[in-house]
């Protein structure tokens, strides 16, 4: 089974030559070859879920573990070694990416320039993510991060869109720069964190599960574990490093935006748990206040800002801003219930945030305008747009029966139980402005009298329906039957220490 | 006998007096000279320490060899330089030279 | 008992089915989600008869089944379905009053544009509905609540290319949402202590005296906070008026018998809590209910929309049956509930038949339907009588055990502003159906046209007028006992409670009195052209603008919405554009490309200037090599 | 002070006096004329240090090639009719760092134990030399050779001048 998650980070790299070999006279057989390579990932990270057997064991699941480089210089046995393997917090993220990634190819089934070229560097990106989320080494882990994030620059400078917004501009050479400035800043500290966590550590070896093993000296962890925070928190859309996430969206075409909030930011988040709290769990105990309260203003400020946006994409990256606040929140309460929320969270809005990307990037198509103020009543030409974009916001205020309730509820237990009751309050609060930003913009552009001027808007297209419907079935799914989310991650956040 | 503390004392007096020379002054041929100066004080530790210290494998003195080599080689191809320069500038002085910068 | 969630299951059913299959079903599918609502009423005569074959037995406190949601560790969530008495008397209510609706809406929606939707809509809500009065645990009560304001929402917003419903949509569903805020906390608040969501299981850590009496009050105070937005309290009531945007069954259902009276079930339900919490917990929910009767009883007096006419009184209602909760008689409360379904659904379905009928909605442009409509005049009679109170009437009982539970309290100011109140209910009621059936039309085109509906939305109006006649008699233990129950509404629900039916010839002749004066003064005032009414409105001009602008709670709200809420937005995403943004990443940007420019100049391009540089570095780590090394 | 000591210091002192003429002199021939000085006194130095070979080998190719050869650059480039000053303006600067440096690695010979006998030269004979350079130097032998054919061909390219020119 080690070899499924080979396969994960393969398929998507060795699509590039497959791609180059395709004639440039056929966009159109460049988009099935997109689309059965995305359709191979769904269905083998599907495999990766549903095949995870959550009961007992060490945690990991399907290891796969190749020599890279050992008893080199510093390195000793298993210095470096390309270690995959899942456990129950990597399986939703796994199922995730596999999600969001074959809704991002049909989304981006219109993209008529260069596509052959769009495709590649969305693929690698792709890989990088699965990379990120199945690797046991950190080394690895922090080389499949770059690679996820490097081509995000290509992808928003070359194939973006640039806004004007009357009082200022926003280019998309300014979105792609300053977001991949701002993760590569992460980056340099995370760099600097894995090789005081190895030297610290004195395992020579970047394996986790062998350095999880080390002890590490308590003025050492509150030390290393804001290095850790911060880096990956700035993945993570925490304020205040937070504002390359909606200036990046802006930017991005429709399919990079879903990736980029639907996975891409979850890798933040992944790694503050994956590598700082598991391995530094002292320091996180002694940051989580701190951390809490980032999340905490992220998820109230995000909200608050939303309000005021006009802009659809810029509410949605708000939206997301104020989301990914409730996974640090979640992660902050360093409990199996907040930790399980920041999990389900993580899952949640990936989803639904991709699937709000896509019903922006619909209505974008048609309409070349995301100003909500001037929409009026397109639910009435565009019905299943507007109730996909209803589900998604419904999901994202918390209603129960879809996938956002079980989380944010979970993180609001967290929060309460680890004794951050007014974290736990204001998070409810910001749930109820959510609603306000989202009913908003759903009274004001979808519904009330029919604006002449959207006379002519036609339906989404098949493409994005089968997106849509896709990311929809597992809002619903997760909202209605989470036992599935739920076992397979306590099952490794148990495990992890420092978690009560 | 010599104690190998005076060549060595000797030795870091010349480094520094060529030190001195290569800061200190303009004309590129100046510059060379105190360069010279300072591969003399490198030679006269390198033989030091391989009579002195490790007279069985004397790497020391080969070394010395090859530096006085070296030296010979460099000074030809310096003075080439500063020919150019000269022919190219009017000038030998190092500092007027100044336009490989932003 | 134990088949009881086959009660929410079977319309959950129909509305997956509706949602995926509706438009390929004959019929767009009505039959199918009556046909379940239809089972699911059929269900609850044997749940009922199980119910009291084992209520007598000992130590009886309800029964159902459950399942597991989520667990791990020591958390636990359960899909739990539980049934006892309080919660029979709520199901009987919404089975039924559903059932009535949904048959009524065939006839109402005819030729509607999404006609199937709406039915799919409704089997949702009944679902939701009926999942929120069986929950035994607080998440899946809180999951039916938000889900019934959902529904709310989108049936409200129903016909949502009218600006005005799809904003009334929105105020629904925000206004009942910040109340929501508070529900969750307190619902947290509860398990952190007792580390269950259960709420037998919370009764008996409270009997045991596991919560801080403190904590205990702020925890159901947040509880509160959500029941004041869901049943329309003071200050949250201002969703309630504009709701009536959506079809008139709709506000049927759900703006007078079932959703909005869940706020009452829950503090019901949750009583005990109340109990065990500090009177202050009590003593606010008295208040507030109190505030509301005032308020809406007045604001009742000047709305023109007889739907909004309606609205005002089910808001009259709701802060009744609040008083009787804060005064510590859930018995009238949830007697009140019981009726108010009956006779509030039945008024709602009868204006219903007014709009239909007329096509006209505003009271000034009626007049004079009796004749036409006799069927209708007399069906909304009873219910406004029963609104009023006036015997026989379940109403009358109903209103009594309340006025019973004002008189005990602890101030008599409050038994006073409710007998007043009642006066004024009977005013405004009159008016409404005076100004609606009698006298000289205002319109006659609206009146050439008026009919008597057809049976199928007749015979609904019908049976809950039979109820609403009926009813109320469910008091007498005598009744009850006639019927199976082991006694009237009082002894089955709250078996505790010896005498649960209170009855004094003093109350019952003084809100009779008043009640009558109200009725007649009605009479006097709006008669024939209403001539008093508009000297009055002139006379008292302030009052008539205040009560006509609802108390400009609708501007304050509005203008905090836009002063500060929005402005707080627009601040926050300014100080995000400029501060964070500009000032704080672009400008490290910009210092990072100054201080590089700056820095350049550091580069002489001469020499000596580098050779000088490479020696001092050079001396700087030879004396830290000797520094260190000593 | 035994005698050697005396020739020592003597020679020594040549050394010091010609490398000062060297970075002191105002007048550029009067410079190249103290480096000669200097570099012969180092010969003496090496011949202090019984390396008598080396010694041969640095009036050989110092006093004589080097010396040469500078001066022919002077006399290319006519250093001597620039009226400009012979000093940088980083002139004090540049004698602090010289001076510290010179406290500096004084300092260090000073403080540094050697190991092994610090009071007796060793003669490495001419044939050992000879040995060691044909043997294990081998290779960096050959390669020194390149390089000096590597720069003798560079030397003449850069100084040769373009076609044209």
């Amino acid at each position: 089974m080690g070899y499924v998650l080979l396969a994960l980070i393969a398929i998507p790299l060795l699509s590039a030559p497959v791609f180059m070999a395709v004639p440039s006279r056929y966009p159109q057989l460049t988009r099935y070859v997109a689309a059965l390579g995305a359709a191979a990932m769904f269905a083998l990270s599907l495999l990766v879920f549903i095949a995870y057997e959550y009961q007992g064991g060490s945690g990991l699941r399907y290891t796969l573990q190749w020599d890279w480089l050992e008893n080199v210089g510093l390195l000793r046995e298993n210095g470096i070694t390309l270690h995959l393997a899942v456990d129950g917090i990597a399986a939703p993220m796994v199922l995730l990416t596999g999600i969001v990634a074959l809704a991002a190819v049909f989304v981006s089934w219109n993209i008529n320039f260069r596509n052959k070229d769009f495709f590649v560097l969305l693929f690698v990106l792709i890989s990088g993510v699965y990379g990120v989320f199945v690797s046991q080494d950190l080394f690895f882990l922090f080389f499949f991060y770059e690679l996820a994030v490097l081509p995000m620059y290509l992808l928003i400078a070359v194939w973006g869109a640039s806004s004007d917004f009357g009082t200022f501009i926003r280019t998309k050479e300014y979105g792609a720069m300053k977001l991949v400035l701002y993760l590569v800043a992460g980056s340099a500290l995370i760099f600097i964190a894995i090789f005081a966590t190895f030297v610290e550590a004195d395992k020579g070896t970047f394996d986790l599960p062998a350095l999880g093993s080390a002890t590490y000296g308590e003025s050492f962890q509150k030390w290393v574990f804001p290095l850790y925070m911060i880096g990956f928190g700035v993945l993570a859309g925490m304020w205040p490093l937070h504002t390359w996430s909606p200036d990046g969206h802006v930017a991005a075409p429709t399919g990079v935006s879903m990736l980029h909030a639907g996975v891409l930011m979850k890798l933040g988040a992944f790694g503050i748990l994956r590598v700082g709290i598991t391995l530094l769990p002292e320091g996180a105990h002694f940051w989580a206040p701190v951390l809490m309260t980032l999340g905490v203003t992220g998820a109230l400020y995000g909200a608050i800002s939303a309000l005021a946006q006009t802009d659809l994409k810029y509410m949605v990256g708000y939206s997301s801003v104020s989301h990914m606040g409730y996974v640090l929140m979640g992660l902050a309460t360093m409990n199996n219930i907040g930790v399980n929320g920041a999990v389900l969270q993580m899952f949640a809005h990936g989803v639904m945030t991709a699937l709000m990307f896509t019903n922006v990037g619909a209505v974008y198509d048609q309409a070349h305008t995301r100003d909500m103020t001037t929409f009026g009543g397109i639910a009435r030409r565009m019905p299943r747009h507007s109730a996909f974009f209803a589900i998604a916001g419904l999901s994202s205020l918390g209603l129960p029966g879809l996938a956002g309730f079980v989380a944010e509820f979970h993180i609001f237990v967290g929060a309460f139980r680890a004794g951050y009751w007014w974290a736990g309050a204001l998070g409810i609060l910001a749930a109820a402005i959510t609603a306000t930003y989202i009913l908003r913009m759903l009274a004001h552009a979808y519904f009330g009298p029919l604006n002449e001027r959207w006379e002519g808007l036609k339906e989404m297209r098949p493409g994005e329906q089968f997106a849509g419907a896709l990311l929809i079935a597992f809002i619903i799914f997760m909202g209605v039957w989470p036992a599935p989310f739920v076992d397979r991650i306590t099952d490794s956040v148990k495990n992890i220490p420092g978690i009560s | 006998m010599i104690p190998i503390n005076d060549f060595l004392v000797l030795s870091a007096i010349l480094f520094s007096l060529g030190m001195y020379g290569v800061l200190a002054r303009r004309s590129a041929v100046l510059i060379l000279m105190s360069v010279e100066l300072m591969l003399q004080a490198v030679s006269i530790n390198f033989i030091t320490f391989a009579v002195y210290l490790s007279p069985e494998q004397f790497t020391g003195v080969i070394f010395a060899l090859f530096v006085i080599t070296v030296a010979a080689a460099e000074v030809g191809l310096a003075l080439a330089i500063i020919l150019r320069l000269y022919r190219n500038k009017q000038t030998a002085n190092v500092d007027e030279a100044d336009i490989m910068k932003w | 008992m134990q088949d009881a969630w086959l009660m929410p299951a079977i319309p959950g059913a129909a509305f997956v089915i509706l949602l995926l299959f509706g438009k390929y079903l004959p019929r767009k599918g009505d039959w199918l989600s009556i046909a379940a609502m239809a089972a699911s009423f059929v269900i609850f005569f044997p749940v009922l008869a199980d119910l009291l074959d084992k209520v007598d037995t000992e130590g009886f406190t309800g029964g159902g089944k459950s399942w597991e949601w989520i667990s791990f560790d020591t958390f636990t969530i359960r899909l739990g379905f539980f049934t006892d008495q309080i919660t029979i008397v709520m199901l009987g209510v919404v089975s039924f009053v559903a059932l009535m609706v949904q048959v009524y809406s065939v006839g109402y929606m005819k030729g509607d544009s999404r006609y199937g939707w709406y039915f799919t809509c409704m089997s949702l809500f009944a679902a939701s509905m009926l999942t929120l009065v069986l929950a035994d645990n607080l998440l899946l009560l809180y999951a039916g609540w938000e889900a019934v304001g959902f529904c709310s929402f989108l049936l409200i917003g129903f016909w949502w290319e009218k600006r005005s419903a799809a904003e009334a949509a929105k105020k629904a569903f925000i206004t009942t949402r910040i109340g929501d805020v508070g529900f969750l906390i307190g619902i947290i608040m509860l398990w952190k202590q007792a580390g269950t969501f259960d709420i037998s299981d919370i009764f008996q850590f409270a009997a045991a005296g596991g919560y801080d009496s403190t904590y205990l009050t702020a925890a159901v105070l947040f509880l509160f906070a959500g029941a004041v937005g869901k049943s329309g309290q003071f200050p949250l009531h201002v969703w309630l008026p504009d709701a009536m945007e959506g079809p008139t069954p709709v506000s049927a259902l759900i703006h007078a018998a079932t959703m909005v009276v869940a706020g009452v079930y829950m503090v019901a339900r949750m009583f005990p809590l109340f109990q065990l919490a500090d009177p202050v917990a009590l003593d606010v929910v008295l208040g507030l209910g109190l505030t509301t009767v005032v308020l809406s009883a007045t604001m009742g007096l000047v709305a023109t929309d007889i739907k909004r006419v309606i609205a005002y009184s089910t808001l009259n209602s709701l802060g009744l049956m609040f008083v009787a909760l804060g005064a510590g008689s859930t018995t009238g409360a949830m007697f009140y509930l019981f009726v108010h379904g009956f006779f509030k659904a039945l008024l709602f379905l009868a204006s219903g038949s007014v709009i239909h009928a007329t096509d006209r909605q505003d009271i000034n442009d009626l007049g004079g339907l009796a004749a036409k409509m006799p069927l209708t005049a007399a069906v909304f009679g009873i219910g406004t009588l029963s609104m009023i109170g006036i015997v026989p009437l379940s109403g009358f009982w109903a209103k009594d055990e309340i006025l019973h539970s004002a008189r005990d309290a602890e101030s008599a100011i409050i038994y006073v502003i409710v007998l007043a109140s009642v006066a004024v209910t009977a005013l405004y009621m009159t008016r409404l159906y005076v100004r609606t059936f009698f006298f000289q039309p205002r319109d006659r085109q609206a009146r050439e046209h008026a009919h008597d509906a057809p049976l199928l939305m007749s015979a609904p109006l019908l049976l809950l007028a039979a109820l609403t006649l009926v009813s109320g008699f469910l008091v007498f233990d005598g009744v009850g006992e006639a019927l199976g129950f082991p006694g009237g509404i009082g002894k089955f629900v709250f078996a505790e409670e010896a005498e649960a039916f209170k009855f004094s010839w003093e109350v019952a002749l003084a809100s009779t009195a008043v009640a009558l004066g109200g009725l007649l003064a009605g009479f006097a005032i709006w008669q024939e052209d209403a001539q008093p009414a508009k000297r009055l409105g002139e006379r008292f001009r302030p009052v008539y603008e205040l009560l006509f602008h609802r108390y400009y709670v609708d501007e304050v709200y509005q203008w905090a919405i836009n002063h500060i809420v929005l402005f707080a937005g627009s601040v926050l995403a300014w100080f995000d554009r400029n501060i964070v943004n500009d000032t704080g990443v672009d400008g490290s940007a910009g210092l990072t490309y100054l201080s590089g420019f700056q820095m350049k100049f550091l580069e002489t391009g001469k020499l000596p200037n580098y050779a000088l540089a490479i020696s001092l570095g050079v001396i700087v780590i030879a004396i830290l090599f000797l520094v260190l090394k000593a | 002070m035994t005698y050697e000591e005396g020739i020592f210091y003597l020679v020594a002192a040549i050394t010091v006096i010609g490398a000062l003429g060297v970075v002191l002199a105002r007048n550029i021939v009067h410079s190249a004329l103290f480096l000669i000085l200097s570099l012969l006194a180092v010969a003496g130095i090496f011949i202090l240090l019984a390396a008598e070979f080396l010694a041969i080998v640095q009036v050989l190719i110092y006093g004589g090639a080097v010396t040469i050869l500078i001066l022919f650059a002077m006399m290319l480039t006519r250093v001597r009719e620039t009226p400009a000053a012979v000093d940088g303006p980083q002139r004090p600067v540049a004698a602090l760092a010289a001076a510290a440096f010179m406290a500096t690695s004084i300092l260090a010979v000073v403080s540094t134990e050697w190991p092994g006998n610090t009071e007796k030269i060793n003669v490495i004979s001419l044939d050992q030399i000879g040995r060691a350079l044909f043997t294990t130097w081998a290779v960096p032998f050959e390669i020194a050779s390149l390089v000096l054919i590597v720069a003798l061909v560079g030397a003449i390219v850069l100084a040769r001048g373009e076609e044209g020119e």
